[in-house]
């Protein structure tokens, strides 16, 4: 069964230096409030893994937790450059960045392989690119029936999977709707888990498009309302583009960026439950409610 | 009206309706929309993040807005949208866009200068790119034509369009027929049926084949005749506008 | 766009003899209507693939219209043999049969690999078994990162996937729910693909746990009512347990066999739209309603 | 009270509370749900059919009864079944039935007599069950024991128990630990820590040693301390008695 800690404690018990920590949510539920307490606890050298790196990362890597970054989109959604991945690449500050660098179809598919329990999976993909030469952990693989050349990338079994979702159940059964990413590979192939959420519940109502993790395959729940905030959890809060986009500015300047992380990560506000969220709480819409697909 | 208009008019104009669609964001995803609302209703816009015939009502700033999952038929995981729909060829066009292209449609979306461990300019990466690249039925691409963007020789391969020329896609076992038109500020390049050189085919009105060149990193091969992209019309252009308040709305 | 047309009219146009035939549907939602169609057809030297060959194939089988039989598991669930199955295989009745065995997970694979046209699947599956000596499409593969050795099980990508589901829009788009089983992997797969719907509606309303097929990846959608029975639709019948019982003195007996197919099939009961269910539709519980999973 | 009463009653019992269980139909189903019942409530149920979690308040029928679904915590498709959750050994136990059995615990229901293409008895075939066996933290095996049943050798290895002895399993890299306990009609059978075959270790009550001995294909090795069953409880029967009452109720 799932422990149900602070978030806190969650990531004082999960998360520790050295560790690889995948970040999931693709787009929705980024789990912005857990990368901002594993700021908050200065963890470090941790390998973290994402598709789309997204502020989240910027974050992290500006604060010095990263050691190598396993990733396929670094950039800031409709926006432009992560300017503290760049930084880091471009730059080595705060410190040098290993890249292990992939396309999404590989990096999802190295996520089913890892919740799989298969050493590696084979896609149509990276044929005729620079990135197999750059990325050792792609290679070519021949059908055994047909003789026909593919590719061949090796399985994520991160340490620690991290991810949001929308609510859970007090024995820790999780439930997660709209986008789901890679989620569920995320935590299923993942040697420990955390997943926050908007909030606990008595009972997981069963909804459109839902998918359930049960909570045996959870490590921890905590509860961080608004915790994927400036993403987004589809029924609770939309996104927050305006907050994308001011992070633009904020991420350019180191020592506005410095400024950033000693006021929202380190110092009181911080300490608020929804941290960074804090500031732009009022300008989202509270009132998304429940949406259901529509079609 | 902007040349970035004239773009995302033109490519908007490539879609025909009914096709299935894969979305990038930014330019791509605008001309989608635009198409949509204009001559192509019934489009089947798929996003990278599983979404399958969504309906944006609103232009979504990320491939992963809300919007584009509450109104789509269906909802996948990343996973599944990658293998069961994109690998299969199911999808008949891709939409990409490109920081360099070469003279073969080859795209780089990684790095710029230095070498890779330390480039002069780091870029997003690839993204969902090089799948789309190899496996939509047919690949239309987006980018804006000058001297940093249209390069000899593209600093990392990214997503392959020709490969070195004739013949490339077919020895590497690519699928899908590859990027058929390039659409630019300046106007449309299409790769020569021979030799799968990018070819100048079309000028925006107002652009002469000089400047085209001029925003060019190698010698642009000119089609013999030279077409001029009919201007946005009005309905294009309260359409377009129509469709970038949406999402200026929604930013509010 | 998928076209709608009438059930006889669907399985003229895509059930071709020798055609290699999925007929989908793991316990529910099982497509019988349509299978009844095909032996009214008279079709034959079909390969037809199933997991769980059942009842269904049972009555293809043994109404000759099947020469390769694709499998996992061939029994009548919680009764016993499949009678016209054994016949043919001990005893070459009405004609030989051709087998290719397979595991639940290796058939999955197939399939799965099949709807992400990769030639072939791994898996962790036969070791040590009788079964790759049996089937050559199943044969070892070494992970190219670990050197672990696996299994690797060709791609399944029939000429036809017959599938049946609850419900489709005007436009082809198709909904089902409940036990999903490999039907979407099954369309996905093949060629082309016959879906057998309880009804026609004017919407897809979003329900929990619902997947949909749309309309450009089906080839012809055919209103069949009750056109699962025996088995079950999730939300219009329940399963007719007795019924799966009453097929197996049927089976047991040549004879009865041929007066069942000649009755129910053939002669004018099988020109009813629900063929074989008709005689037991008073049993079934109609009042099934629109069940959404509880927990 | 039928010796079948005992066998179900008895692998009711081996169940422990909290477990993770893949159930196939037949009597390891009525087993699974009698301890579901009794002193295992929050036991998992997991279905091959896709069912995760199902609390269901009828005994089913088949592995897919619709009663199973609306009652889980989860349904997922049959590929996510195997590849997510049965092949990384997230599931505890694995619960099988057998045509018949060998004195390393290798399982057929494949075929019985003649030869493979021309069997005299065609069964039904693998279904779950390999993989169950190979990838499951531990196996129980239910099968009624007789002379049909347990086989010097089986006529096709279907499932793997411990293949030809001590080192089989790790030598074929299969990494759940194998059938810790083959639960009959005339008692309990587990596999010598150091030979690993099959050892009687108890006996239902009323059944003598000599019994068992005519029941097995095989010079049968007996634990020197036979352990003799529990008859099932009052609570026990009522309990079972309940479960099949609901099967012949869903029936009607």
């Amino acid at each position: 069964m799932a422990e149900l800690l602070s978030l806190q404690e969650a990531v004082a018990s999960v998360v520790h230096d050295g560790d690889s920590v995948a970040f999931e949510g693709f787009t929705h539920l980024i789990p912005f409030a857990a990368a901002h307490e594993v700021m908050r606890q200065r963890r470090r050298d941790l390998t973290v893994i994402r598709l789309t790196p997204d502020v989240i990362f910027d974050q992290l890597i500006g604060a010095g937790c990263v050691r190598k970054l396993v990733f396929s989109w670094g950039g800031n959604p409709g926006v432009g450059s992560l300017h503290r991945f760049r930084d880091a690449v471009e730059n080595d500050w705060p410190a040098p960045l290993e890249l292990e660098e992939h396309s999404h179809a590989g990096m999802a598919n190295r996520f089913a392989a890892g919740a799989s329990n298969l050493p590696f999976a084979v896609l149509r993909g990276y044929t005729g690119t620079d990135l197999p030469e750059r990325t050792p952990s792609i290679k070519p693989i021949e059908c055994p029936f047909t003789g026909e050349k593919l590719t061949a990338v090796s399985a994520l079994n991160p340490d620690v999977g991290v991810i949001h979702a929308q609510r859970a159940d007090r024995e820790g059964n999780v439930q997660l709707w709209g986008i789901v990413g890679v989620q569920k590979e995320t935590v299923l192939a993942s040697t420990r888990s955390l997943v926050t959420v908007e909030e606990i519940v008595d009972e997981l109502e069963p909804l459109p498009g839902a998918i359930v993790l049960p909570h045996w395959t959870v490590t921890c729940v905590a509860v961080a309302p608004r915790g994927a905030h400036p993403s987004y959890a589809q029924g609770y809060y939309d996104r927050d583009n305006e907050a994308y986009r001011a992070w633009d500015p904020i991420a350019r300047d180191r020592e506005k960026f410095q400024q950033w992380l000693d006021e929202e990560i380190y110092g009181e506000a911080g300490r608020s439950p929804a941290g960074y969220a804090r500031q732009d709480a009022e300008s989202s819409n509270q009132n998304a409610g429940l949406e259901a697909p529509r079609r | 009206m902007t040349p970035d208009d004239f773009m995302t008019v033109a490519a908007a104009r490539a879609l025909r309706d009914g096709v299935t669609l894969f979305v990038g964001i930014g330019l791509p995803s605008t001309a989608a929309n635009l198409a949509r609302r204009t001559h192509a209703p019934n489009m089947v816009l798929i996003y990278e993040s599983g979404c399958i015939g969504s309906k944006p009502s609103t232009l979504p700033l990320s491939i992963g807005d809300g919007e584009l999952a509450v109104t789509a038929d269906s909802v996948v995981s990343v996973p599944e949208i990658f293998n069961y729909w994109l690998q299969p060829g199911r999808i008949e066009v891709g939409f990409l866009g490109a920081a360099q292209i070469d003279r073969y449609a080859n795209i780089n979306t990684t790095v710029i200068g230095g070498d890779y461990d330390k480039p002069k300019v780091r870029l997003p990466g690839a993204g969902g790119a090089p799948e789309i690249a190899s496996l939509c039925g047919e690949v239309i691409v987006i980018v804006r034509q000058n001297a940093r963007t249209f390069r000899e020789k593209v600093d990392f391969v990214t997503s392959v369009g020709y490969g070195s020329g004739p013949g490339s896609r077919e020895k590497l076992g690519l699928p899908g027929r590859g990027p058929i038109k390039v659409i630019t500020d300046l106007g449309v390049l299409e790769p020569d049926p021979e030799t799968c050189e990018l070819t100048m085919t079309q000028l925006h009105e107002g652009v002469d084949i000089e400047q085209a060149r001029e925003a060019t990193g190698w010698e642009l091969k000119v089609a013999d005749e030279l077409a001029t992209t009919d201007p946005p019309s009005d309905e294009e252009l309260a359409a377009l506008r129509d469709l970038l308040d949406t999402q200026k709305a929604a930013a509010a």
